[in-house]
């Protein structure tokens, strides 16, 4: 088959990626973590410590026992000082784990696995304990997602190191500093999943990660350079783009027989199957308006600003945080904790937030162009607001992965992602 | 003179045989009790008794006639009389009109940008307002009025009680439930919809009922209850003293004036 | 063969029988709120349209001419068409009810759709065609009909999405959207003679 | 979270592109200077006159129409393309009182009753001139050549005549009678092809349009350049049949739309009462884009069979 | 009550406004006042005669076949006028042209017809025809005045200049068929502003 390299769409963002060049840094150890009990897709944990017990690092404080959820650890050693209700970067209200640290830094014996010798359903529970989730944004549990359902024949593992987002630098860094882990974690997933046929999807704005994993891999991990462009990073696309392969509306990349793991995710895996560590920390680039731009190795848990600060905190009068890239992420408003899937904090100053008056739509159709989906962003923002959830269905408006493209572009500076989340409101209200 | 009545007889008796001959062969069973009940409703087409419009809701009720008290548009008369068509007795009831159990000045959380609508609004975070019960005042029941009973006063909706016909459409466009029908003879209302305790509430907003009790107490009939954290007032017991209005220091209650109501509804 | 592609180019084009004529407005502002009913209706009255042709262009050569009674062509025709479309009627209620629902009270206006009665009084009173050329004129007739509401059904649903000025939404907007419409259609004038 | 935070929210994306809406509206208003300046070097201060005329009623109509809806009036540029577009479609002779009641009947009836920008149907500018063809078609066929002002027909008016074919290169440079923007075809190319480099128009409109006419005409042993060159192909081409407003929002829809106006443009041409059919053309098609629209919707990614569209 | 069924014609039920019915001709032949009048005079003629004979005879109407005998009749009313104006005024005839027999299918006429004539009584049918009448006069004399004072540049009826002024340029445009879509939707427009209809 020919290799595609592209898809349909899609913008170019500037790129803005200051810290492409900056070494992962140890954070400063938090003197306390809120640890939201649901950072992942599915049901929430139930707190298994009680007010006032002392934790050490690695040891489960949370856990539920249904299908669809993610264990989650306690990140420092030290105290429970209060189980309450946290927001989280998205917005939701959820209940959460506040840990006061004590002066260790006092890990629990973890213990890892020999991934040649070890069963799938070892590796896989194992997996489990450690609390994975995709670690590139959406934060579906790992272990479901490398437990396919019996009937999908998977015959690719793709490893999505195509971070498209502008200005995050986390997932570039590791692939330079944690290459083997990567490829090793690739091949773990591969022996699980059973599949022979393992890539790694890498923009070609990164050439030194394309030639390091390139050199790294050898022969079983095959690197396929992408044409940058946003967003690539986006699992459908990235199928697209290598395979030529379309998940089926309302589908899962399960559906054409593929995987796709962040590369963030497959090096704690490695880290999780081999030596056993929970997720724990994880790799943040805190970029934007701030004295120092840096990657940072952070513990989950920690305030966005205590980060702020380490990065000699902001420049000029802020305006806006935001969890995550700037096309995808959540503005904040108050101080809320890193969790699994925070890949970056942006901190943009008054300067970089001009957000200019609405005009009417001219019909100039960009946002057409640059749908990825192929969807009709303009007729579905007409179709909301004239409160025609019917046609919006009719237009595929639940097709829509918010990518924010649509909004990138228009010249009206309408709020298309805004107005088209009302439409799907009004569509499942429809369906009901 | 002849020829010419018995050419367009002819062609007229030859019609009028297909025509019947036809119309038997393809006769089409019509109840005709869906008409005349279609009649009777109101024709605005809300959508508020849950089907797609008057004539499907026509045709659902000649099916199942109990369905009749979901249009809540009918006057008295029309329903009197499509309960007969339909076989049913209908039992008089009071007509409902929309109340905002909000008087705003919620604190604002943070500037936003984006659609302006109350829906859209409220998805942004935890929504826009300190008070997660109250009015953002963007109008989203003032648009699905199909009646133009509601117009934004500053940032508060205000419900023109003559044009509002208790369909509960704005009930359902608030996304934050701030819209209550309330009976049109309702004497005291309240102008505070959360259940938060006072101190939470008096955090956020200053108008909001912080269930003080002080209304509680100074009912001399018994009519006003606390129940979670908000006054409820029993309006058959309520003798619109107004001790209650007088008593309550963040005014929260609001007596209406007892509103003649020989006529519920004259269309 | 020349002179029917010129009967043809002139009914459905240059004398549009809704935008020059103003003849079946009524259905062209009616049923132009959807595409799917335009079509279904300009099917309909192309139908009609076509076999009205025929049967009066019949009934008048062979019937009111030799009994020298054209004077009662009104009575006779519309009879035959009032009679035609009855028939229509019954058939689709019994066959077709979703598409007797979507016409609505449409269909049995088919049969005072001016311009059936219109276009058979062209065929026989104006232009004095003869047997093919009715037929054929009546049929593009229709087609020019159905053209002119499918456009129009386009660009109300447009409408019905946008945001015009109170005064002007629904019947107004519609108006001028057909008078820009008929002006467009302008272009056409000249064409063939 | 830090000193003095302030916060906004809003929902993704938190960066947007530069292009805005009255950047796109001045473009367009700087690639036609070329066009106006040769009309107006070719026609006189008269041609001026009526620029001037044409622009300051559209926005001055603009301005009571969106004060009549009750909507905000911004100055977003594109009342002066309005009126600009109309006034370079008009005779160089009409009396000035004419582009004034064309371009407040373009922006009035063409566009403040729709709702204003991005709501219209038809293009406002060739709605004007059409109503001013309509109502005084003397004024609108009385042409002059340029420089000395003396009458004379335009080259399709020669042509339909049957007085031959005016020579290429005077339809290029604008050495010609007509429109007061439309002579010139290298002027207009320049501001056509500015618009296409900086993308702020499809290429696939005028393409298609342009390409649809010289084929045609070329099979029907007529001379294609002459055709191409002649008239307002040009000016329609790449200005009024690429306003976004009014033609097609998708791709394959432009090219849909191209291709049809092509075929009117010939129909009326070869076989039509006037001499010149770009207005209409592009005023029948602006009445078929809700339908392409409709009908060329992209493929949905993942969505195997596209439905059709309606219910 | 009585008097309400004639003034609901004349604005709150007119025909043509609200109930945007009868507008072929109502377009067709307004270019000039003179056929208006031509027009509304057998327009008022056809209805109310019709539907007073309908209004008789209702009870020996069958229901299947009542609007082809609606049609009939009326049809029959038009062919007198037709033959009676044909005779009288040949010129107004040529005016009019095929818009006279088609009368016969205006939905305004069949619409009373259908829901008016047939289920009530002679005295109502007569005030109502003759207030639909007067709603339709109305409308089409204020369309062609429109019409013709902007297209011709004044308003001649009978030979007779009818306003002090004229226009020097007249728009022709006014008077053909973009201006007749565009005179009506332009006056719908107001008369919603005004709260009229």
């Amino acid at each position: 088959m020919l290799m595609k390299r592209g898809f349909r769409g899609g913008v170019h963002p500037l790129p803005n990626k200051l810290t492409s060049d900056k070494k992962i840094e140890k954070a400063k150890l938090p003197s306390r973590v809120v640890i939201p009990l649901r950072q992942h897709i599915g049901a929430p944990c139930d707190p298994v410590v009680e007010k006032g017990a002392k934790v050490k690092v690695g040891q489960k404080i949370g856990d539920s026992p249904a299908a669809v959820s993610a264990p989650v650890h306690s990140t420092i050693s030290g105290t429970v000082s209060e189980i309450s209700t946290q927001l989280l970067p998205t917005g939701d209200r959820v209940p959460a784990i506040v840990i006061e640290a004590d002066d260790g830094d006092e890990w629990i014996e973890t213990k890892g696995l020999d991934p040649e010798k070890a069963s799938r359903e070892e590796m896989i529970s194992k997996i489990r304990e450690c609390g994975l989730v995709g670690m590139g944004g959406a934060g579906f549990p790992t272990h479901v997602k490398l437990n396919p359902p019996k009937e999908k024949r998977i015959d690719t593992l793709i490893i999505n190191g195509a971070e498209c987002e502008p200005y995050i630098t986390a997932d570039h860094r590791l692939m330079l500093e944690e290459g083997e882990k990567i490829i090793e974690g690739a091949k773990i997933i591969a022996k699980i999943l059973g599949v022979d046929n393992i890539l790694i999807g890498i923009e070609d704005n990164k050439p030194d990660a394309i030639d390091n994993m390139d050199r790294l891999g050898g022969e079983s991990v095959r690197v396929v350079p992408l044409k940058t462009r946003y967003p690539q990073g986006d699992e459908r696309h990235l199928i697209k783009a290598i395979l030529g392969r379309e998940v089926p509306a309302g589908g899962l990349p399960f559906d054409v027989g593929v995987v796709v793991q962040n590369v963030g995710t497959t090096k704690a895996i490695y880290e999780a199957v081999t030596q056993g560590i929970p997720l724990v920390e994880r790799v943040v680039t805190i970029t934007g308006d701030v004295k120092e731009s840096k990657n940072l190795l952070v513990r989950i848990g920690t305030l966005f600003s205590s980060l702020i600060q380490e990065c000699g905190g902001p420049v000029g009068n802020t305006r806006k945080v935001i969890a995550g890239g700037p096309m995808m992420g959540f503005a904040q408003y108050v101080d809320v904790p890193v969790v699994k899937t925070t890949n970056c904090i942006l901190v943009f100053s008054e300067e970089r937030v001009r957000e200019e008056e609405e005009s009417p739509c001219i019909r100039c159709g960009r946002c057409i162009e640059v749908c990825p989906m192929g969807l009709m962003p303009t007729m579905l923002v007409k179709f909301t607001r004239a409160k025609k959830p019917e046609m919006c269905l009719e237009y595929n408006i639940m097709s829509c992965d918010e990518c924010g493209c649509c909004a990138y572009v228009c010249p009206s500076k309408i709020p298309i992602v805004h107005v088209i989340r009302e439409g799907k409101k009004a569509v499942r209200r429809l369906k009901k | 003179m002849i020829e010419e009545i018995a050419v367009l007889g002819s062609l007229g008796f030859f019609f009028s045989t297909l025509l019947v001959v036809m119309s038997k062969r393809f006769a089409v069973q019509m109840d005709e009790r869906v008409e005349r009940v279609r009649e009777l409703l109101p024709g605005a087409s809300c959508g508020a008794c849950g089907f797609g419009g008057c004539d499907d809701f026509a045709e659902a009720l000649v099916k199942d006639p109990s369905l009749l008290g979901n249009c809540r548009l009918m006057g008295a008369d029309e329903r009197r009389r499509a309960g007969a068509l339909l076989g049913i007795e209908v039992k008089e009831t009071w007509w409902m009109v929309a109340n905002v159990r909000c008087a705003g000045g919620s604190k604002v959380l943070f500037d936003w940008v984006g659609e302006k609508t109350c829906s859209a609004a409220s998805s942004l975070g935890e929504g826009v307002l300190a008070c997660k019960y109250g009015c953002i005042g963007l109008g989203d029941c003032v648009r699905a009025c199909p009646f133009g009973a509601i117009e934004l006063r500053g940032n508060t909706p205000v419900v023109d009680e003559d044009k509002c016909r208790g369909c509960g459409l704005c009930v359902n466009a608030c996304p934050r439930g701030v819209i209550k029908l309330i009976p049109k003879d309702a004497k005291v209302i309240i102008r505070c919809n959360s259940p938060e305790p006072g101190k939470v509430v008096a955090a956020a907003c200053p108008n909001g009922c912080i269930a003080c009790k002080l209304c509680e107490k100074a009912c001399q009939v018994g009519a006003i209850k606390i129940e979670n954290n908000l006054p409820v007032i029993d309006q058959s017991l309520c003798t619109s003293c107004g001790a209650c209005v007088e008593a309550c220091k963040r005014k929260v209650l609001v007596l209406r004036f007892p509103k003649p109501l020989a006529t519920p509804h004259a269309s | 063969m020349e002179n029917l592609l010129s009967i043809v180019i002139a009914a459905v084009f240059i004398n549009n029988i809704v935008l020059t004529k103003f003849l079946g407005l009524c259905p062209f502002f009616g049923v132009s709120t959807r595409v799917r009913n335009a079509l279904m209706m300009g099917l309909a009255v192309t139908f009609v349209m076509s076999c009205a042709s025929i049967l009066t262009w019949l009934i008048y050569e062979y019937l009111l001419i030799p009994f020298e009674i054209e004077y009662m062509r009104i009575v006779a025709f519309i009879l035959v068409i009032a009679s035609f479309v009855q028939l229509v009627e019954i058939v689709i209620r019994k066959t077709l009810p979703d598409l007797y629902r979507a016409f609505g009270i449409y269909l049995p206006l088919i049969t005072t759709n001016c311009a059936i009665l219109g276009v058979t009084l062209i065929n026989v009173e104006v232009e004095s065609y003869s047997f093919v050329a009715s037929a054929v004129n009546g049929l593009a007739t229709g087609l020019g009909f159905s053209l002119a509401l499918f456009m129009m059904a386009g660009m109300r649903e447009r409408l019905e999405i946008s945001e015009q000025p109170v005064s002007f939404r629904g019947l107004p907007i519609a108006f001028i959207t057909a008078s820009l419409l008929a002006l467009a259609f302008q272009g056409f004038s000249g064409m063939v003679e | 979270m830090i000193p003095g935070f302030k916060p906004l929210v809003s929902t993704s994306p938190h960066i947007k592109d530069k292009v805005s809406v009255r950047g796109i509206m001045l473009a367009v208003v700087i690639a036609l200077i070329p066009a106006t300046a040769s009309g107006v070097y070719l026609f006189g201060l008269h041609a001026l006159l009526v620029v001037v005329a044409s622009i300051t009623s559209a926005v001055i109509s603009e301005f009571l129409g969106y004060k009549a809806m009750g909507k905000k009036f911004t100055m977003d540029g594109s009342a002066v393309i309005t009126g600009l577009l109309l006034a370079l479609c008009l005779p160089p002779t009409v009396p000035i009182w004419m582009p004034v009641v064309g371009s407040s009947f373009a922006i009035l009836i063409g566009k403040c009753a729709f709702g204003g920008l991005g709501q219209n149907i038809f293009n406002p500018a060739l709605v004007g001139r059409a109503f001013l063809t309509l109502s005084w078609p003397a004024l609108m066929t009385t042409w002059v050549s340029p420089f000395d002002g003396v009458s004379t027909a335009t080259p399709l008016g020669e042509w339909h005549a049957g007085h031959g074919y005016t020579p290429v290169e005077n339809l290029f440079f604008g050495n010609v009678a007509g429109c007061i923007g439309e002579t010139s075809a290298l002027a207009i190319l320049i501001g056509g092809i500015f618009l296409i480099a900086m993308k702020y128009v499809d290429w696939r409109t005028p393409l298609s349009y342009i390409g649809t006419v010289g084929i045609l005409m070329w099979l029907l042993g007529e001379p294609p350049l002459f055709h191409i060159f002649a008239g307002g192909l040009f000016l329609g081409a790449f200005f009024m049949a690429t306003d976004y407003v009014t033609s097609p929002v998708t791709k394959t829809g432009r090219v849909v739309f191209g291709v049809g106006a092509g075929l009117l443009v010939v129909m009326i041409r070869m076989y039509g009462g006037f001499p010149e059919g770009v207005c209409y053309s592009i005023l029948i098609m602006n009445g078929f884009t809700p339908l392409i629209d409709r009908f060329t919707r992209p493929k949905v990614y993942g969505v195997m069979k596209k439905r059709e569209g309606g219910k | 009550m009585k008097v309400q069924e004639f003034t609901k014609g004349l604005v709150k039920k007119n025909p043509v406004l609200v109930l945007a019915l009868g507008l072929c001709p109502t377009l067709a032949i307004t270019t000039r006042v003179e056929n208006a009048l031509g027009m509304a005079f057998s327009f008022a003629f056809v209805l109310i005669f019709s539907n007073l004979l309908i209004s008789a005879i209702k009870g020996f109407i069958p229901k299947d076949v009542r609007i082809p005998t609606f049609i009939v009749i009326i049809a029959s009313f038009v062919t007198i006028i037709d033959l009676f104006i044909h005779g009288y005024s040949p010129s107004l005839y040529e005016q009019l042209g095929i818009f006279l027999p088609l009368i016969t299918v205006n939905c305004i006429i069949l619409g009373r017809a259908e829901a008016f004539a047939s289920k009530r009584p002679l005295g109502e049918t007569l005030l109502d025809t003759a207030g639909m009448s007067a709603g339709f006069a109305l409308i089409i004399v204020l369309i062609s005045g429109i019409r013709e004072f902007f297209g011709t540049g004044g308003i001649v009826i009978f030979g007779h200049q009818f306003l002090p002024f004229i226009l020097s340029s007249p728009a022709t445009g006014m008077i053909l068929p973009p201006g007749a879509f565009l005179v009506m939707g332009i006056l719908l427009a107001m008369l919603k502003k005004m709260g009229v209809v």
